[in-house]
């Protein structure tokens, strides 16, 4: 995958957007699945339910269960064994952890049921009949390489380079530093500042608060999520300090207006339409159809979403795309 | 000129003191009333729950049919229910001790992960798995026993020692971890702790026994005996000779303990190990425990209480899931069914009792 | 002493008529009458679990009655909440201590009824109002800002009968205000309810001590069994016998059983030269098997740290507790409780019993080893052996599954003793073991350390009732000034002498 | 003849009794010991307090230099803190009133999204933002009526019945937000709160003035002394003729004003109210409330202590974040540190005492 920000057309990323005219949206067998994704304690997460139950209710033969969103992988387990049990026709899976979830769904794709995986990879491919992953490496590369672009076009001699992570302890959050770390260090740079918030807003504005008392000034700041985005912005306007580039993450709606207004610098794109493509494969899956812009026949086993970058330049083509969070 | 006092109340005679951890209605009335027996246990709480957990069976049945009233499906709710409700029934022994712990959740964590890294970074040389489980149980304990020494030598209150612990036991999962989840490739253990014997489940045989030997280890033990009168009046325990300190200090190794029995069960439902396990157990287990007619003030506990806690929360999940509630109104049903089933429980208590 | 029972408007104060209460699996007061009259000190009288305290609970809106009439200045009331009794001027010092250790003397006195303005509590105020109406009990140094809960029990006491004077009441009951005085302080409450039975307030007095009724009641009502067997009795001239038989329906004999010689054994426990820094110093006495010591002294003269630091509740700074010839770890209870020390506190229900639980429970808990097969309890051995000894020791209502809490105080004593009966020990500390405990009880009492005696055990007795201590003991020593100022057999000894020794050692 | 009853005991009788949440010792020493006086509060325990900050401090002033010593970086704690401690202050008092109240959290939520639902659909109707914060208080108090009515009347434990509008709270301010951060426009809101007076944060002054509001109310009203009545023996506070039922509404609908307050102030903080706001308030105000010496077991309570309490949580973090600590590194020292923290206050306490 390309995690160069400048050649990416944001309408070939998007199957959601899929403009091909085919028969696949037609009606056809009557399919159930089941939907099990962590709680949406977070905007991006609450985007990512809103889509695959709006995505659903576009289908008239397509009946969705949704389990209770969680954050204990035991309890989604669970819910995958209820879902089995309850044998539907294909099984939608945002994992809370993608190795947590292997051994129940590759039980679910033993027990006949396909299972696509979104977002969190398992850690066998037999567990999934389809994988679509957002890159949480390849979006911090793409800050990171954007970061660099910045240091090179202001010709800023010693950079000060800040991160504000999302919840420390996922897999996720480690993903994107680790990736942000590794393209900052391609032109020699590297982060001053870090701090973990808990992709609330609340986190953002306190972390934020914190961040700017321990680094006087900042030139370029990574925060990885632009719900807790929302908070850094207010803990920025408190302390009137807009002296930095503001990069986000995710891509919401909110993000790119102020990028717009110039209040932020650009956002890394992170889609929230994931699990929304996921409800649509499945279905494909379930009802033994292609993706009709593919000469295969079948729906492929992985898809990986791109992370464009999306700054003042580019951000009307996006921001039809964006989620409100 | 006479008047009519008669107009009777239900009520205690500590009817007014509310708002404390004091026993609800029906708690002054005898045990072993005979005829509800086992069940009723102390003063027929447990009917209460028991009726509790009827209705929600029969709302499961009524809105889920077979699906819900299925064997599988059965065993799906008592494998969720497990893992928590080893961990309820140790706590249910801190709490009858007038103690509390808030870092369950994060001892459970930090048993999967150190067992884990063992695993992966040692068992290559050829350990068997039991080294991983021995592990789990090992640092479970050592977890119960920092906890218990602060607490009863070191005079923490509780609450703080293991929110102490809460935070320090995750940080330290989450050094050891990387923060990465540790993959389990042991087929052994896997096989082992996931399969089932005579088609009931591993972890669930897990969770009768360990529920099983704490019953007997609450009601039918001098430790048991020891533990109700240290949290019934501690000061008459320690002048009737009984080692307050030490006793308590169990408590708490106890505890650490069935946590790391939690972790091994955890580790093979999800073939992980993570600083992520265990959120917010805390707060499952002591709602379990409470919800089952333990009292937070300590001195009264009941074992059957506790598992039958842990059932009705799990099964609440359960029906929730097969109606396809949204997790919004899930949380808010689940609000209002948590009060209805203690007040239930209260009436039935009450009634039971007279 | 000149009553004015006859004055013209000499309505009844109160009339209960009927009163039932039940409770879970206990009728309490099965129909009981009581009358007072304006003015009047009357006395209420009844064996443990007569239903005296529920009686009076009744009467301040704690409990409501499930049958019966109660009449106020004759007038039908109701009284559903302690307000509603407090407001007809009904003030009560409950049996046991209502305060809240927390607060301060003051705070304590005026809780519920906080002199305040628009919600700002007046603490001056009630400082001096406390000190004032402490003062009047004779009790200038307790000070209105200490915390009542660093307080002994004997002054809590007092602040308790602050608290009701500061009510403008018209009856004031008293649930047993003399078990934890000693026999100075009980004198200055006499004088108290004197003044005040003199400004036309009456009072309800319930105590075990009939001398203390012959002293200071008018009229006498008898409880038994949740009956009233006997009303308006003259407190002054109906005979001690008579009393006991209505309310035992026997006739015991109120007198201490005989002692039989100490043998010239070697002392089982040796106390030496044992102290703790600001309670007790030097302290040193020996008991031989089958001998009763007494502690006489004045309350709060540091009886109860003794004992406590013979049995390890207290780490002792110095001096030595030997057991046997064997030294006993200072600072362990179970290390005492090994070598053979059992100890009844004086708190009964704080330090004792553990409320909750069953009176098996309660009686098995010094002796669970015993119990104990391979870790499991042995059930049936334990509630065998607890009922025997509720049988032998006649506790009532029978039942070992009962709740220890739902007991009158006799019966919670006995149960307390049960414990180190059965546990059997060799040296036994008694700290107030007739505390609230009735006549009959108390004989009985009385006969269990003599059997205790005669099978060897050596008995530590503490006790406030100076008569006790010397009619129990076979020698007595008197604490004052924080160590032994005497030591002597009992029988060379009166109260005067006590009290003589007791006050020079004050004066020192 | 009189005699002596008051001779201070410096040690309590319950010496042993250690494992159970009693008080440590030193507890039982009388108040306003004169010396130390205000700081001091019960028995010197504030002392401690005061002595862990100073500590913390001077780490902060060690590795921070400047950017710790700044009034910039002093008024940013206080700021942060603010928030969390108005919500102390309030469960300050449920507390000493031998409640608990685990819904805070969830409860400014769903002030905070019901506040901003009614101004984000209906302010363009020129309502001014008063308004707002007018519904954000209604609701905090509406919220805690609930719990004082299941907990007072209903006889449901408090960790229950709170735990029962935890789930409720947050399910439903996840509905009527359905799942957005509303954003707040009214440049007048953000503006009065977000503002300063003389240099002093809004926030700040207004946690100042909760604060001693609160300390005025406990210490110096019969509401105060009442509360401490009830949970210190609520029997005897029934004898007293105290209605404590009553009494125990009025301490939740109190913590409930105080949410309601901390969701305005959050809402300024952080221009927004959000379903996700106020996550885990209610572990952070119980520790807070708990580290400054109130005993959950109700009966003493001491404002003062609480604010050190959440000063000293606040300060760590900032120390924390000025020293660029990893994650996982600070929660492990946080749990050091508390136990640390309470150790020395424990000695301070005994010492200042004798
Ligand atoms: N809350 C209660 N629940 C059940 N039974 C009770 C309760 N309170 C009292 N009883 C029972 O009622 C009876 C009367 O008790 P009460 O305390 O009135 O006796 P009393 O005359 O005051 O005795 P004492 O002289 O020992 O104080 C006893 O049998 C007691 O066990
Ligand atoms: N709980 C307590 N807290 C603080 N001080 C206490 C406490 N109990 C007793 N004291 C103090 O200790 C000293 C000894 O009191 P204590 O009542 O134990 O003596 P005593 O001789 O046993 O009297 P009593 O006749 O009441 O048993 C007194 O000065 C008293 O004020
Ligand atoms: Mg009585
Ligand atoms: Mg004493």
């Amino acid at each position: 995958t390309g995690n160069d920000p400048e050649n990416q057309s944001p309408a070939a990323s998007k199957s959601a957007g899929n403009k091909a005219v085919s028969n696949n949206d037609a009606s056809g067998k009557k399919v159930v699945i089941g939907f099990s994704g962590p709680a949406a304690d977070h905007g991006w997460l609450g985007a990512i339910n809103s889509a695959a139950k709006s995505a659903a209710k576009k289908y008239p033969d397509v009946e969705l269960k949704v389990a209770e969103g969680t954050n204990d992988a035991s309890l989604q387990i669970s819910q995958i064994e209820t879902f089995i049990n309850d044998k539907v026709d294909a099984i939608v899976l945002l994992p809370t952890d993608g190795a947590a979830l292997t051994e129940v769904a590759t039980k679910a794709m033993n027990a006949g049921i396909p299972v696509i995986n979104v977002d969190r990879e398992f850690s066998s491919p037999f567990a999934a009949r389809t994988t679509i992953l957002g890159d949480n490496y390849g979006m911090g590369v793409s800050a990171g390489t954007y970061a660099c672009q910045l240091v090179k076009q202001k010709k800023l001699s010693n950079p000060v380079i800040a991160e504000i992570a999302g919840i420390d302890s996922l897999p996720l959050t480690q993903d994107r530093s680790k990736g942000f770390k590794e393209a900052l260090k391609k032109c020699g740079q590297s982060v001053d500042n870090r701090v973990a918030a808990d992709f609330t807003v609340e986190s953002g504005e306190k972390q934020g608060s914190n961040l700017l008392q321990a680094a006087p000034k900042i030139d370029i700041l990574w925060n990885h999520d632009d719900d807790q985005g929302v908070g850094v912005m207010a803990a920025l306007d408190q302390a009137n300090r807009h002296e930095m580039a503001f990069i986000g993450g995710a891509g919401s709606a909110n993000a790119m207006r102020l990028i717009k207004e110039g209040k932020m610098e650009a956002t890394v794109l992170y889609p929230s339409t994931q699990a929304a493509d996921g409800i649509k494969l499945a279905r494909l899956v379930a009802q033994g159809k292609g993706i009709s812009d593919l000469v295969q026949v079948e729906v492929p086993r992985r898809i990986v979403l791109n992370a464009p970058v999306v700054t003042k330049q580019n951000v009307d083509q996006y921001l039809p795309l964006a989620f409100e969070s | 000129m006479s008047f009519d006092l008669t107009k009777t109340k239900t009520e205690t005679p500590t009817a007014g003191d509310a708002g404390t951890a004091i026993a609800p209605d029906g708690q002054a009335a005898h045990r072993g009333g005979g005829l509800v027996g086992f069940l009723s246990g102390p003063a027929g709480r447990n009917l209460g729950l028991v009726v509790a957990l009827l209705l929600l069976v029969i709302v499961g049945i009524l809105t889920g049919g077979e699906r819900f009233a299925s064997m599988d499906n059965a065993l799906t709710i008592l494998r969720l229910g497990s893992v928590i409700g080893v961990v309820s029934v140790g706590m249910t022994f801190v709490i009858a001790g007038e103690g509390i712990d808030l870092s369950v959740g994060a001892i459970v964590a930090l048993c999967s992960v150190w067992a884990t890294t063992i695993a992966t970074q040692t068992m290559a040389a050829d350990y068997h798995w039991s080294v991983m489980v021995f592990v789990a149980l090992a640092v479970g304990a050592g977890c119960g026993l920092v906890n218990g020494v602060l607490i009863a030598y070191g005079r923490i209150a509780p609450f703080i020692a293991t929110l102490a612990m809460l935070a320090a036991a995750r940080g330290l999962a989450e050094i050891i971890a990387k923060r990465r989840t540790q993959i389990i490739r042991e087929r052994g253990f896997i096989d082992f702790f996931g399969g089932s014997v005579a088609g009931v489940p591993v972890l669930v045989i897990m969770f009768a026994a360990v529920a099983a030997a704490g019953w007997v280890l609450l009601n039918r033990t001098t430790f048991g005996r020891r533990t109700l009168a240290i949290g019934g009046n501690p000061e008459a325990a320690r002048l009737a000779g009984i080692r307050v300190q030490r006793h308590t200090m169990y408590l708490y190794i106890l505890l650490g303990l069935a946590c790391g029995i939690a972790a091994v069960m955890l580790m093979a439902r999800t073939t992980t190990g993570t600083s992520t396990h265990g959120t917010l157990y805390e707060l499952d287990a002591i709602a379990a425990v409470v919800i089952g007619g333990t009292l937070l003030s300590g001195g009264r506990a009941t074992l059957v209480g506790t598992v039958l806690g842990v059932l009705i929360f799990t099964t609440l999940t359960n029906v929730f899931t097969l109606n396809n509630l949204d997790t919004s109104t899930q949380a808010v049903a689940k609000g209002a069914i948590i009060v209805a089933a203690v007040l239930l429980q209260q009436r039935v208590a009450r009634t039971g009792s007279t | 002493m000149s009553r004015r029972l006859s004055k013209d408007s000499a309505l009844p104060l109160l009339r209960m008529t009927d009163v039932v209460k039940r409770f879970p699996g206990v009728v309490a007061l099965g129909g009981v009458d009581l009358a007072v009259e304006q003015s009047e000190v009357h006395c209420l009288l009844g064996q443990n679990g007569a239903g005296k305290s529920t009686l009076i609970k009744v009467l301040a809106g704690v409990h409501q009655a499930d049958e019966g009439a109660v009449e106020w200045l004759g007038k039908a009331v109701t009284l559903p909440d302690p307000q509603a009794a407090m407001d007809l001027g009904i003030a009560t010092m409950y049996q046991e201590l209502d305060l809240v250790e927390g607060l301060t003397v003051a705070e304590n006195i005026f809780l519920g009824h906080e002199p305040s303005r628009a919600g700002f509590s007046q603490r001056a105020t009630a400082r001096r109002a406390a000190a004032v109406l402490l003062a009047d009990l004779g009790h200038p140094e307790i000070a209105p800002t200490t915390e009542v809960g660093a307080l002994s029990a004997a002054a809590q006491q007092i602040v308790s009968m602050a608290r009701a004077l500061s009510r403008d009441a018209r009856l004031i009951v008293m649930d047993e205000p003399s078990a934890v005085l000693d026999a100075g302080e009980v004198e200055q409450l006499f004088a108290v309810i004197r003044e005040i039975t003199a400004r036309d307030v009456a009072v309800i007095y319930i105590s075990h001590r009939l001398e203390e009724i012959r002293e200071i009641g008018d009229r006498v009502t008898v409880l038994k069994d949740g009956k009233t067997v006997s009303t308006a009795l003259d407190a002054k001239t109906t005979s001690t016998q008579e009393l006991i038989r209505l309310m035992t329906g026997r006739s015991i004999e109120y007198v201490f059983p005989r002692r039989s010689p100490v043998e010239d054994h070697e002392p089982i426990l040796r106390v030496e030269n044992l102290s703790r820094d600001g309670e007790f110093a030097g302290v040193s006495f020996q008991v031989r098997p089958g001998e009763v010591v007494g502690l006489a002294g004045l309350v709060g003269s540091g009886r109860t740290e003794i004992v406590e630091a013979i049995f390890g509740a207290r780490r002792a700074t110095g001096g030595t507790v030997t057991v046997d010839g064997r030294t006993v770890r200072p600072g362990s209870v179970p290390a005492a409780v090994s070598a053979g020390i059992g100890l009844c506190p004086e708190e009964r229900k704080s330090q004792a019993l553990v409320l909750q639980a069953s009176l098996a429970a309660n009686i098995s808990l010094a002796s669970l080893a015993r119990f104990s097969r391979a870790g499991l309890l042995d059930r049936q051995g334990e509630t065998r052996a607890a009922e025997a000894l509720l049988d032998s020791l006649d506790v009532r209502p029978r039942g070992v599954h009962r709740e220890s809490r739902t007991l009158s105080g006799g019966n919670q004593q006995k149960v307390v003793l049960a414990r180190w009966l059965l546990r059997g020990c060799k040296v036994l500390l008694l700290d107030e073991p007739t505390r609230g405990v009735d006549v009959g009880a108390r004989s009985e009492i009385y006969g269990l350390i003599r059997d205790l005696t005669d099978k060897g055990v050596a008995v530590v007795v503490v006790s406030s009732e100076i008569p006790e201590v010397l009619g129990l003991s076979d020698r007595v020593l008197v604490i004052a000034d924080h160590t032994i100022r005497h030591d002597s057999p009992a029988d060379e000894l009166d109260e005067h002498a006590v009290l003589d020794i007791i006050l020079k050692g004050d004066a020192a």
